[in-house]
């Protein structure tokens, strides 16, 4: 059953060190109060994975020393340009790269989701990306119909997956709208934690208008309200991103004095106001 | 009429949407010059191809989450895509990672995203990158997210097909594998896109002159075009083509 | 762009004789009108693929001769008993049976909406039905990591399939709610014929409460209006499935001559007033 | 207290599920006996199992369509799950596809519906099938939709563990590739279900008597959990357990 926590900091708990993370794209209900209680708890060498690409929270998590290893197919502060601490440390070395594309992060999931040890994908074959997956393997269409070669993508199982949601009911339902890639990453991922915007008495499988925007609960380890848990991001329908406080977080972060000036000050003084 | 230079890219990007054999269009994030071309053509041609934005509202129609666009591309109904890179080379291989040795690069860039996957699935895949110099267009990427071109053993019904600059347009031989010179934009000239191209490219006996916009299609894109446009990129359709929504 | 068609029998028309045609499952918009439509055209030699399972369309398309081979996992009346028409056409031998597994026959169509030639899937291995399936492959772990023996399933695509839903809007948008193996099967075929009880003014992609329920209308080839057009089956908030008519049907259905009649009275004889 | 056979079997069904490995049931279509067991333990140990009915109203917590009940299953997130068939045998394999020759079979049965899959990945699959005869209960089938038992190069987490019928409850053996009588119903005998059975199966020194319904368990069957089934199983729970919904 769905635990229901009283504050972030029991959600960030169940963040433990040495975790493979995943992470939602910018776009796609990212639970950034929560990375941000995850980043005070100091935890330490995650396997971040981008599902499939990620910016501010990955950036975040990296300035932090949170992060050993980032597997991505892109970081990336969109209109904000590129995410500075991730280039920092993949250029010195502090963080190992592990470079995918985006179907083949969606692609490993899915496996999990189905139960296999692996899914083929089309393309890559002559991208250097291959040359530096070992765990990827090029085969032979072994139905020798004459499809050509194809690469198998082995299946990613996340030990903690996090996202944030308008709203979940009593029941562990989230609400994750036409964002069916948070599903994916639920149904692959060992531990689900959730803040929400919202918790409402009415269950989300009330009605098949509301069911078909949901995730099951029984996919939820733990949830808990975080009003404007997406800030400075955005919440479709909610709130807009906070482009101003996007585009002074990629200044500040061009150097790690800036950085760590600007973590101090937006995540751990500003901690009580915060959140 | 006076056009600002990505009103001209605009044109130009529409001009290659405009064959019968282009039925969807697919614009990846924060590209707002080739959405525009897309919305552009799409109003030309009265209401074909369609036109998905990802992250666009009324003009985002992917309800199945972050691998639709993908698996749409795979089942081919998407017929343009557009890529461009760090670096592109002449065999139009396209480096979305970064400069220097791999994996601890010089300069590290976002990533690859979806080109290693979309530039083997959609047909007509139209190379942007405004800006024309030899730090972009190198003779060998330092890295290939996409390759241009395959083996005959690997499957690809797709792959690039042009290649619009601020300087010229030009097109992709598969079989060559080179570019070829179609045409420059008007006041440049093959001198500066020969000196400023790290690659060589066939040239055609007589280079054209990329049209410049035609006074219907500039009309179009400061009204009608331009509010689509602003639904996606508000910031763009106002500081570009001087469009606002209705608060 | 999806065609808006003045009457049923025009949609019917596109069902070609020969094609795969991709049925739903009994508790999912399922298309009966059109179905109706189709048997009065005398559709011939269809390759008839249950997703995975079906019951009354495809047991009234073998009884009306519409069909070449079965693909399923199985056909059945649910509370009204086996389907008579299916059973007798298997015994005799006179339409091919090719038996299949829920989610195998969900594994092909992932494998086509992919665009991958195969794709694997766990269990069946000893299951006779694989003695029967020369297009299936048993592999040893590609990965070589010790999963053992895995089934790799070959993708299908069907010619045409055919939905019933409560709504659609004039860009091609169709509700299909939570039941997404319609976004499957949609995203697999080739063509996908659409009834629906009603088409809105109002676009269904205008808020994401209703895109979460949305199929796109890129994948739809034509729609065209059919009040009650799942009947004697139910549409979900909508009408409930008429028990008795399915009942009335199953009996009549336990002779050829049985089908026959009932085939002309409420197929034939009954479609000014059905339809 | 009196009972009817299915509110026994319900209760013997029940019995099954109130393990600490049971967090999560599924029943498929058209299985009352098995869902209101289901709901009658969920109702017993406060909450958990939690139960998942296919084709439930407010029991049916799958949005994701018909491949999430697999899909979920491959996952390991069910634990129980219930099958049948047209004829079982002494090594647990199932056949739900027909009787005689395949494919021209002599009587055809609907299809092996998910069971090829599910009976590998549900690590308590319970056999359930209230007639017991030698018709279904068979040396041999004639056709394996779902074997019992695997080689060890197939990854097999699931199987069967229990049978429950009209005469009595057994366990299935993986390593014996046998079943075991547990306990037989009230008022029937061991020569009974010796002759009533095909197959061969263990015998323990001390055959069990199945415990007959507890009071309270049928009190409960008989109004809220009746409430539960009606629900999903109008029919049903009227007619067994005379529980309507307020229309």
């Amino acid at each position: 059953m769905t635990n229901y926590l009283a504050d972030i900091d029991a959600l960030a708990a169940a963040v433990p060190d040495g975790a493979l993370l995943a992470l939602p794209p910018e776009y796609s209900f990212v639970p950034m109060a929560l990375v941000r209680a995850i980043i005070r708890r100091q935890v330490r060498d995650l396997h971040v994975l981008t599902v499939p690409i990620n910016g501010l929270a990955c950036d975040m998590l990296i300035g932090a020393g949170c992060v050993k290893t980032v597997e991505c197919a892109a970081v990336s502060l969109g209109e904000s340009g590129p995410a500075p601490r991730f280039s920092a440390a993949v250029e010195s070395g502090s963080v190992a790269i592990i470079d995918s594309t985006c179907p083949a992060i969606h692609t490993a999931l899915q496996a999990t989701e189905k139960g296999v040890p692996f899914m083929p994908l089309g393309g890559i074959i002559g991208s250097d990306i291959l040359n530096y997956r070992d765990d990827w393997k090029v085969v032979d269409d072994p139905l020798g119909q004459g499809h050509g070669r194809i690469v198998l993508i082995p299946a990613i199982s996340p030990d903690v997956a996090i996202i944030h949601s308008p709203l979940a009911d009593r029941d562990g339902n989230v609400w994750i709208g036409r964002r069916r890639e948070l599903a994916t990453i639920a149904h692959a991922a060992k531990t689900l934690l959730v803040t929400v915007e919202k918790i409402q008495d009415e269950s989300l499988l009330a009605s098949e208008a509301t069911a078909a925007a949901t995730l099951p609960g029984f996919y939820v380890t733990a949830i808990t309200e975080a009003r404007m848990g997406a800030k400075p991001l955005g919440l479709v329908e909610h709130y807009p991103a906070d482009h101003d406080a996007i585009a002074a977080y990629a200044s500040a972060a061009r150097s790690d004095e800036g950085f760590q000036a600007w973590l101090q000050r937006e995540v751990f003084t500003a901690r009580e106001a915060a959140e | 009429m006076s056009y600002s230079r990505d009103e001209f890219l605009i044109t130009a990007i529409a001009r290659l949407l405009e064959t019968d054999d282009v039925r969807h269009v697919a614009v990846g994030a924060a590209s707002p010059i080739p959405g525009a071309a897309a919305l552009l053509a799409r109003k030309i041609n009265g209401g074909t191809p369609r036109v998905s934005l990802i992250h666009g509202k009324a003009t985002n129609p992917f309800c199945d989450g972050g691998r639709e666009i993908f698996d749409a591309a795979g089942q081919g109904r998407i017929d343009v895509f557009f890529l461009g890179g760090v670096q592109i080379d002449g065999e139009a291989n396209l480096n979305l990672v970064g400069t220097g040795t791999y994996p601890k690069v010089d300069k590290r860039f976002s990533g690859s995203f979806g080109s290693a996957f979309m530039y083997f699935t959609v047909p007509k895949v139209i190379l942007f990158r405004p800006e024309h110099s030899r730090r972009v267009f190198v003779p060998k990427v330092d890295f290939i997210s996409a390759p241009g071109v395959s083996d005959a053993d690997v499957h690809r019904p797709g792959g690039p097909k042009y290649l619009v600059t601020e300087l010229c347009v030009m097109a992709f031989d598969k079989d060559r594998r080179r570019f070829r010179l179609i045409s420059v934009t008007p006041g440049r000239t093959l001198e500066e896109v020969l000196d400023n191209t790290g690659f060589k490219f066939d040239i055609p006996e007589t280079v054209g002159v990329t049209p410049e916009p035609e006074a219907d299609r500039l009309a179009l894109l400061r009204s009608s075009v331009g509010l689509e446009v602003a639904d996606t990129y508000p910031a763009f359709a106002r500081d570009v083509l001087g469009v606002e929504l209705a608060a």
